[in-house]
């Protein structure tokens, strides 16, 4: 049953944007068909896995297919019904909110073609999260491979957007050969294309390694951890909003599903491999958000945070893989429970900042963060929205960031608890590392709250923007409302993610630990009421006090100076300063800045910034090297016949003298 | 087997050196066309059970090796007034004549080192037909005149006649035929596109014919 | 009724002693000036006032500006309640607690930081800039300091990493805990701006972290400010007494008295290094901190290697 | 009825050339290869056909070569009818003649059990394409046509003596000399091991000249270059994998001889070694259709690396021949309705084709993706089987060079590919002329809609068929 709503939720998802494309390119109708099928869709997908938990049974749908060793077979377990969940519900919440960002009236070059992708890339998520057999898994990857790319370009008329879109592709065929490689080796392993948990006794004593190597490459490509993020800030950066939410909130999660699958079917994983993830995890998560401060441009900003958080995500698959190969069920249920609640988590609100970005920018029609201010007095909904996010995503009490993190942590610290004194404790260092992150996280979203939001506006645009439509608010509200949902009431989650743990860990003991038992979720509820209440009343007794005594306006005191201009202000450069400075020797940075000024100087410009070091010093500069190592081939072919001749003697000969 | 044949094969071989030796396309002609009609003769003498099939053979091969080809070629020189002097692209003629001859004498040698059936031992004609072939290679590789290198094709094709002739009755004769048929189509086909050439670059070096690259 | 006695001294305590340790501090370093001093008794009496003024707000400002201090206050308030003080359990305590801890002043470090740039004044900016910059610096010393306790006391509750089995410790690891209890005071040092990371009551904006960024706070706002910097004083005090003295004689009628006398003892501490140091550069206060960083690292190698 | 699929070609051959009118002419070409197609269904379901005397046999292989050449011929004729008729008047009764022969002459190579006939049909089709591949009479094509010619007659020179080798390793058994295929693999242990090598090596090299594989792969991209578009297609669609079938058949000999070993090793490297060129050549290429050509010596070299794999990879390879067929002549036909539209085929030119000409270069966009195997196109489905079966067998490296060598192709192919589709069109370009029409687009988008099937669902027949051919190579005796 469950199975078959997905399934009709997919199909519907998927064809959703052919209505439109059959309707006129500026049809409001088409538009509101396409959406109105993209929700119907999503809506089902919703309903399956609500029934999924309901009644906790799954019956696999299996249909012959002609393909050699393929077959249809699809099927929903603990871990697909969290994944599932993302999916749907901000495809959903995209669309709606496409309504009113993505205009068919105001794009008539490439609304239809956006629409069409959602709902495919949406399927595409969809059919691999619960497919049961790898060459499934390959279609539905790819489907929401490509469809992601067409969306990336969906301004291709744009430079900038067609190079992005094409360093998001080349890394994601990357990935997609990676992960034939990674199927070859599985079909060797298990002797057939099922997805299933791999049997000890036919492993061959490399298969395994081979088999985690190919996919943390292939599904960290697709995941953005640290060293192999390279495609994903421009990418998130170039396309629309809502797009970007649906990529940076649900899309690279899928190289995380990938990753959490293979990684259950491995026997026993040796300790190093979680080891491995670990330091990946930490190394993603600062660099990433350091990275982050530096940046100028609103999206690219957020990329940069999906890399921290991604990273966090891998830390608590690390600690849950160390459990799993020293057999600790509490690490396993801390660490995987927290890296599933944190997919979640960070799919609300990295999807609710999008959004909100998506806004501002349709408000002020600029992503240049210097460029913004003062917004919170012009879209006071919108800004509200995103400080929810912020705080959200610093990991913040009372909000889902910090459940999730807290899990984590705990999960952490309980590695230095298993008796002998040189156990894991090595591993417990990711704890600090994690609060690192949380205080940076919290200096980057302080910076860009403030520069965007608050103070006043530093150009006519943001002087002028306004408030978006409902339509776009709506989707908004409904993420704030589940960030607080999840922040207060953790406790709801908890049966949920123990079974996705035990779908991972299956030869954990069902009697074991119980997540509610290992981390005190009550006390978060009651902590976080506890914080509102107090809230509301610290708010009551000020706004009290103030009522009684008389209250001036005036204008900011400038320390004697007496006409302040918004361009004095504190820009987000200027905040990040010190801390880019700390982590100059990976960020970088560049500074254009004039030289031996006059006694008097002219007006002169300063202009700094943060590239992506991965990209700009290594990648792209092999990709030439390897390309004028080609061109220098080319001797080989010039024309000239006689030479070709002499080519097929040669050949006839080097293959007649073999052996 | 008749003593007559070695002979013959040396004058096949002596061919050869002339077709790479000479300065004047029509003396390359000659050759390869002489060169033609001893193939047919010889297959008289390498199947002594002389029937109509070989007969009928015989007379296809000497005619058109040694007579329509050449005739048709010659022709084509003409047409497309293709000066009759042609130099070896790489090196002198001295060169690429020592150079067959240390083919020559390599295909000697190694011939001996194959696993030739019994009846086949001692016998010129392998080595003869590798020297042949390799002849042809040399000359579609060194030189630089299209219709050199046709000749060049030519030869191979006699060379690799020579080696058929040890199994006649492996290819029977519409095959034999067939295969005749193709080399006169492809030697046709070629002479109208050297037409072209001369009439296109106003000679038939294939130096011009460098425009496509990488 | 054990608990609700020691419940009701908790709560008296922690939200009435905190002036007293900015007064006390004033008057040590008064002393040290040779100067008489206000009365230690100072603080509460600016509180009493600031409540009573009226307030000026600027025109850029929003609900924000507004917000900052209340939640400044009320995290603080709450942290307060959630450390252990004279080794009895505190009012709020369960397994890691100390995370929430952290977090929560880290949530009154983000609204009175926004609060400040929502004056769009560059000064404000300054600061809120230089606050979140150290936090960042703060925040890892702070868990290291937290891996330490949590391995010698293998627990993630607060009331037994800092109760009385700590002292047992002391004897056994005592270098750990001696390189950790460093890391904190320069970490207290550092989170309630105090020379030699900050001035309290410089004159030049310019040189300010925590002061320039309530520039533009007056009236109760203000007070908020001030009680909750008292607060958070408070807090880090109590864990490096806590740490400190972690022996407890069993009776309360002599645990409280030594917990206060803690962390008089600790305001004192503070005055004298206040008297006796000079800022730092501003660019020399990283340096600073992660040494503490080092040294509770440090302090967890000795334990697990 | 065996001899009809070779001779109803001809007949529509001489007709065609009987035809006066330069206009109504090409529209012969869909109606003969539809006959052909039809008489094709026949015999597919047919009694197995034999004639000759066994000279004419249609074997799995056969069958499935047969049924693909003449439905990429219908697909092709229709698109080519439709070009010719676009605006040149230029004479083309010799072009149509000669593609009625090409298509009765590859019918014959695939048809021919007896090796020495088939070799007179292989060089027949290269005789047969030559004067269409110097259609426009410009000087490059004559270039190109010179050196198609005569690289590959040389080469098919090499096949021949090959051949004879072949027929020589008999001498040694009891069995007369003879190039008759069934034979051959019926004694093939009793044949004389070093002469069967040597032939395999000859023939390789010849018909891999052919074929395309590198080095032998020359003449290669100059012909698909100059060609005009539907003709570059049949060549890389059909008439390369004639060569290939050739190939096969030799290589089953030796299979049955049990020197598969050796020959797999040897086509592995070749495989490997074509990629690369392919690979090396595409990458910076500014020449659409010459593109193109290199990506069809990369697919060449897949086929060969299939075979030398074995096992599972030869259906992945024989599927591939589908596959890639398919997906060439879309992507040459799209390219050819690109060259129309802008007058050019050079990158400098051709930007936003996906804007000038919608359904072309929305189609080109689908082929480059199918050609460098996404899901759900058919040629991802064969060349993991290949992956799958090469890292199955052990052959680690070989694997991963394989699969390396894809990635480099696929940057190679879509730095070049995806800023001719994507982008804005120049102002050059923006003018009024060419436009999608049904017919000129229909070709396409069927062949591409056939390469989507083959990638979501194989026919069962099909797929029996595969499965038959490939177990009618791995004889082991």
């Amino acid at each position: 049953m469950s199975e078959s709503l997905v399934l009709l939720g997919i199909i519907i998802a998927a064809s959703s944007g052919v209505p439109g494309l059959l309707l006129g390119r500026t049809s409001i109708s088409g538009q509101w068909v396409t959406t109105f099928l993209a929700v119907l869709g999503a809506a089902l997908g919703l309903g399956g896995v609500v029934w999924f938990w309901a009644t906790g049974e799954s019956h696999p749908v299996v249909l012959q297919w002609s393909l050699p060793g393929a077959e249809f077979r699809v099927a929903i377990d603990g871990l697909s019904a969290i994944f599932l969940v993302p999916v749907f519900l901000i495809s959903l919440l995209g669309n709606i909110y496409g309504l009113g960002y993505w205009k068919q009236t105001e794009h008539p070059q490439n609304g239809r073609k956006l629409r069409l992708f959602y709902g495919t890339m949406t399927a595409g998520m969809a059919l691999l999260v619960i497919a049961q057999n790898s060459i499934l898994f390959l279609f539905g990857w790819e489907i929401m491979a490509l469809s992601a790319f067409f969306l990336v370009t969906t301004e291709d008329n744009e430079k900038e957007v067609r190079e992005t879109g094409w360093i998001y592709l080349v890394a994601t065929h990357v990935a997609t050969l990676c992960l034939f490689a990674l199927f070859a080796v599985l079909h060797a392993a298990n002797g057939s294309f099922t997805l299933g948990p791999l049997k000890p006794e036919t492993l061959r004593p490399g298969a395994a390694t081979a088999i985690f190597v190919l996919a943390l490459v292939g599904f960290g490509l697709k995941a953005g951890i640290m060293p192999l993020h390279i495609w994903l800030p421009s990418a998130h950066a170039m396309a629309p909003s809502h797009v970007s939410a649906m990529m940076s909130g649900v899309l690279i999660k899928m190289g995380i599903y990938g990753l959490v699958r293979i990684t259950s079917f491995l026997p026993h994983p040796p300790r190093e491999w979680g080891i491995l993830l670990l330091g990946l995890g930490v190394a993603s998560g600062v660099l990433g958000v350091a990275f982050a401060i530096g940046q100028h441009d609103l999206k690219r900003l957020l990329a940069y945070h999906s890399i921290e958080n991604i990273g966090i995500i891998v830390m608590g698959l690390g600690l849950a893989l160390i459990g799993r190969s020293l057999d600790r069920a509490d690490w396993i249920i801390l660490g995987l429970g927290g890296a599933l609640l944190h997919v979640w988590n960070h799919a609300l609100f990295k999807a609710l900042l999008f959004l909100c970005a998506g806004s501002v920018i349709h408000a002020a029609h600029t992503r240049e963060i210097d460029r913004l201010g003062g917004l919170a007095k012009v879209m006071p909904r919108t800004s509200l929205c995103f400080l929810v996010g912020a705080v959200a995503i610093c990991g913040l009490p009372p909000l889902n960031g910090f459940v999730s993190e807290f899990l984590i942590y705990l999960g952490l610290f309980g590695t230095l608890m298993n008796g002998e004194r040189r156990s894991f404790a090595g591993s417990s260092f990711a704890a600090p590392a994690l609060a690192l992150i949380g205080a940076l996280a919290v200096a980057c979203f302080v910076k860009v709250y403030g520069a965007v939001f608050l103070g006043t506006a530093r150009s006519e645009h943001a002087r002028h923007a306004h408030e978006s439509p409902p339509s776009m608010l709506a989707p908004m509200g409904v993420l704030v409302a589940c960030c607080f949902l999840i922040g207060l009431a953790p406790l709801l989650i908890a049966p949920i993610l123990q079974q996705a743990v035990s779908a991972w860990a299956p030869n954990l003991e069902v009697v074991g630990p119980r997540l509610a038992t290992l981390a005190p979720l009550v006390w978060i509820t009651v902590m976080g009421l506890l914080l509102i209440v107090a809230l509301l009343l610290g708010g009551a007794v000020l706004w009290t006090r103030l009522d009684r005594r008389a209250v001036e306006e005036g204008v900011t005191w400038g320390c004697g100076y007496v006409a302040p201009t918004p361009r004095m202000q504190y820009t987000s450069s200027s905040f990040a300063q010190m801390l880019v400075g700390m982590f100059r020797w990976v960020l970088r940075p560049r500074t254009h800045q004039p030289k031996d000024l006059p006694l008097f100087p002219p007006a002169t410009s300063f202009h700094s910034e943060v590239p992506d070091v991965v990209l700009d010093v290594v990648v792209l500069p092999t990709f030439r090297f390897t390309a004028w190592l080609f061109s220098w081939c080319r001797v080989l072919q010039q024309g000239n016949i006689q030479i070709y001749l002499l080519y097929i003697f040669l050949a006839l000969i080097a293959l007649l003298l073999w052996r | 087997m008749v003593p007559l044949l070695d002979p013959l094969l040396i004058v096949a071989l002596t061919l050869n050196f002339v077709a790479l030796g000479v300065s004047r396309i029509r003396g390359v002609i000659n050759a390869v066309a002489l060169q033609g009609v001893l193939l047919g003769i010889l297959a008289l003498f390498v199947h002594p059970a002389i029937g109509t099939r070989v007969i009928l053979l015989v007379a296809v091969t000497v005619g058109l090796k040694g007579f329509v080809i050449p005739r048709y070629l010659v022709h084509a020189l003409r047409e497309a007034n293709i000066q009759d002097e042609v130099k070896p692209g790489v090196g002198s003629f001295m060169g690429s004549l020592s150079l067959g001859a240390v083919g020559t004498g390599l295909a000697m040698v190694f011939s001996d080192t194959l696993p030739l059936a019994e009846q086949h031992k001692h016998l010129l004609l392998v080595p003869a037909s590798l020297a042949t072939v390799w002849t042809g290679f040399l000359m579609l590789t060194t030189r630089k005149r299209a219709i050199m290198q046709v000749l060049g094709y030519l030869l191979l094709e006699n060379g690799i006649f020579m080696f058929g002739l040890l199994l006649l009755e492996a290819t029977p004769f519409l095959v034999e035929v067939g295969i005749l048929l193709d080399l006169f189509t492809g030697v046709f086909v070629m002479a109208i596109i050297i037409h072209h050439i001369s009439r296109e670059f106003a000679s038939t070096s294939t130096e011009h014919l460098t425009e496509l690259k990488g | 009724m054990e608990t609700i006695f020691h419940d009701a001294v908790h709560i008296l305590l922690a939200l009435g002693l905190p002036p007293l340790l900015l007064g006390l501090i004033a008057k040590t370093k008064a002393l040290f000036a040779g100067r008489v001093g206000p009365p230690v008794l100072q603080p509460y009496y600016d509180l009493i006032k600031l409540f009573q003024k009226g307030s000026v707000f600027s025109t850029t400002t929003t609900w924000v500006f507004r917000a900052g201090p209340v939640v400044g206050l009320v995290t603080a308030v709450i942290a307060v309640l959630m450390i252990p003080l004279a080794g009895a359990t505190a009012p709020l305590s369960f397994t890691g607690d100390f995370v929430l801890l952290a977090y929560l002043l880290g949530l009154g470090r983000f609204f009175t930081a926004s609060a400040a740039l929502d004056t769009g004044s560059p000064f404000e900016g300054m600061g809120a800039a230089r606050e979140v910059t150290f936090a960042c610096l703060a925040e890892p010393a702070f868990f290291l300091g937290m891996l330490v306790l949590a391995k010698l006391s293998g627990s993630l509750q607060l009331a037994d990493m800092l109760g009385s089995s700590l002292a047992s410790h002391w004897t056994a690891d005592g270098e750990s805990l001696v390189l950790v209890l460093l890391s904190w005071f320069i970490i207290l040092l550092a989170e309630n701006s105090r020379i030699p990371f900050d001035d309290p009551n410089t004159h030049l904006e310019l040189t300010m972290i925590h002061e320039v960024m309530v520039l533009d706070h007056g009236g109760p706002a203000f007070g908020m400010i001030l009680y909750g910097a008292a607060l958070k004083l408070f807090v880090f005090g109590a864990l490096v007494v806590r740490l400190a003295f972690p022996r407890t004689g069993g009776s309360p009628w002599l645990d409280w008295p030594i917990f206060v006398g803690g962390m008089l003892v600790v305001a004192v501490a503070i005055g004298v290094v206040e008297s006796i140091m000079a800022r730092l550069r501003m660019t020399h206060v990283p340096v600073l901190l992660v040494a503490a960083c080092l040294l509770s690292g440090f302090g967890i190698i000795l334990l697990v290697r | 009825m065996t001899l009809a699929l070779i001779l109803v070609p001809l007949v529509a051959a001489a007709l065609v050339f009987a035809v006066p009118a330069n206009r109504w002419r090409p529209w012969l070409m869909p109606v003969a290869s539809l006959g052909h197609s039809i008489l094709v269904v026949f015999a597919l379901q047919g009694p197995p056909v034999r004639a000759l005397g066994g000279w004419l046999v249609l074997d799995p292989l056969g069958k499935i070569f047969l049924g693909f050449v003449s439905v990429l011929f219908f697909i092709c004729s229709i698109y080519t009818a439709r070009y010719l008729n676009l605006g040149h008047e230029r004479p083309n009764r010799i072009f149509c003649v000669c593609f009625l022969l090409s298509l009765s002459m590859m019918t014959l190579v695939i048809l021919s059990h007896h090796l020495g006939l088939m070799w007179v049909g292989m060089e027949a089709t290269t005789l047969a394409m030559a004067p269409n591949i110097y259609f426009y009479h410009t000087p490059r094509s004559l270039e190109a046509t010179w050196k198609y010619l005569l690289i590959c007659s040389v080469g098919i020179a090499m096949a021949l003596f090959g051949l004879f080798f072949l027929a020589y390793a008999t001498l040694h058994t009891s069995l007369e000399p003879t190039l008759l295929l069934d034979d051959l693999v019926q004694h093939a242990p009793e044949l004389s091991h070093p002469w069967l090598r040597a032939a395999f090596v000859l023939v390789l090299v010849g018909f891999g000249t052919k074929m395309g594989l590198a080095p032998m792969h020359t003449w290669l991209p100059d012909a698909h270059g100059e060609a005009p578009a539907p003709v570059s297609a049949m060549l890389s669609g059909a008439l390369l994998p004639c060569a290939f079938l050739a190939i096969l058949r030799v290589f089953h000999i030796c299979n049955a001889a049990g020197e598969g070993a050796f020959s797999r090793e040897i086509m592995v490297v070749l495989g490997l070694f074509s990629m690369a060129i392919g690979a090396i050549f595409m990458t910076g290429q500014r020449d659409l259709k010459r593109l193109l050509a290199y990506s069809s010596v990369e697919h060449m070299g897949i086929l060969v690396f299939g075979i030398g794999i074995g096992g599972l990879a030869v259906f992945g390879a024989l599927l591939h021949v589908l596959n890639n067929g398919l997906t060439k002549v879309a992507l040459f036909l799209s390219a050819g309705n690109i060259q129309s539209a802008y007058g050019s085929r050079s990158t400098e030119d051709v930007s936003g084709a996906i804007r000038r000409l919608p359904i072309t270069g929305t189609l080109f966009l689908a082929g480059f993706f199918a050609i460098t195997g996404s899901p759900p196109f058919g040629p991802f489905l064969s060349e993991f089987t290949i992956v799958n079966a090469a890292l199955g067998r052990d052959q680690f490296l070989a694997g991963a060079l394989f699969l390396l060598l894809l990635a480099i192709v696929f940057i190679g192919m879509g730095s070049t590919i995806i800023p001719v589709v994507q982008g804005d069109p120049p102002e050059a370009a923006a003018q009024p002329g060419f436009r999608d029409g049904f017919l000129t687009s229909a070709p396409i988008l069927v062949s591409l809609a056939l390469v989507l099937l083959l990638g979501v669902y194989i026919p069962p027949p099909l797929e029996s068929l595969l499965r038959e051919a490939a177990a009618f190579l791995e004889v082991k005796r």
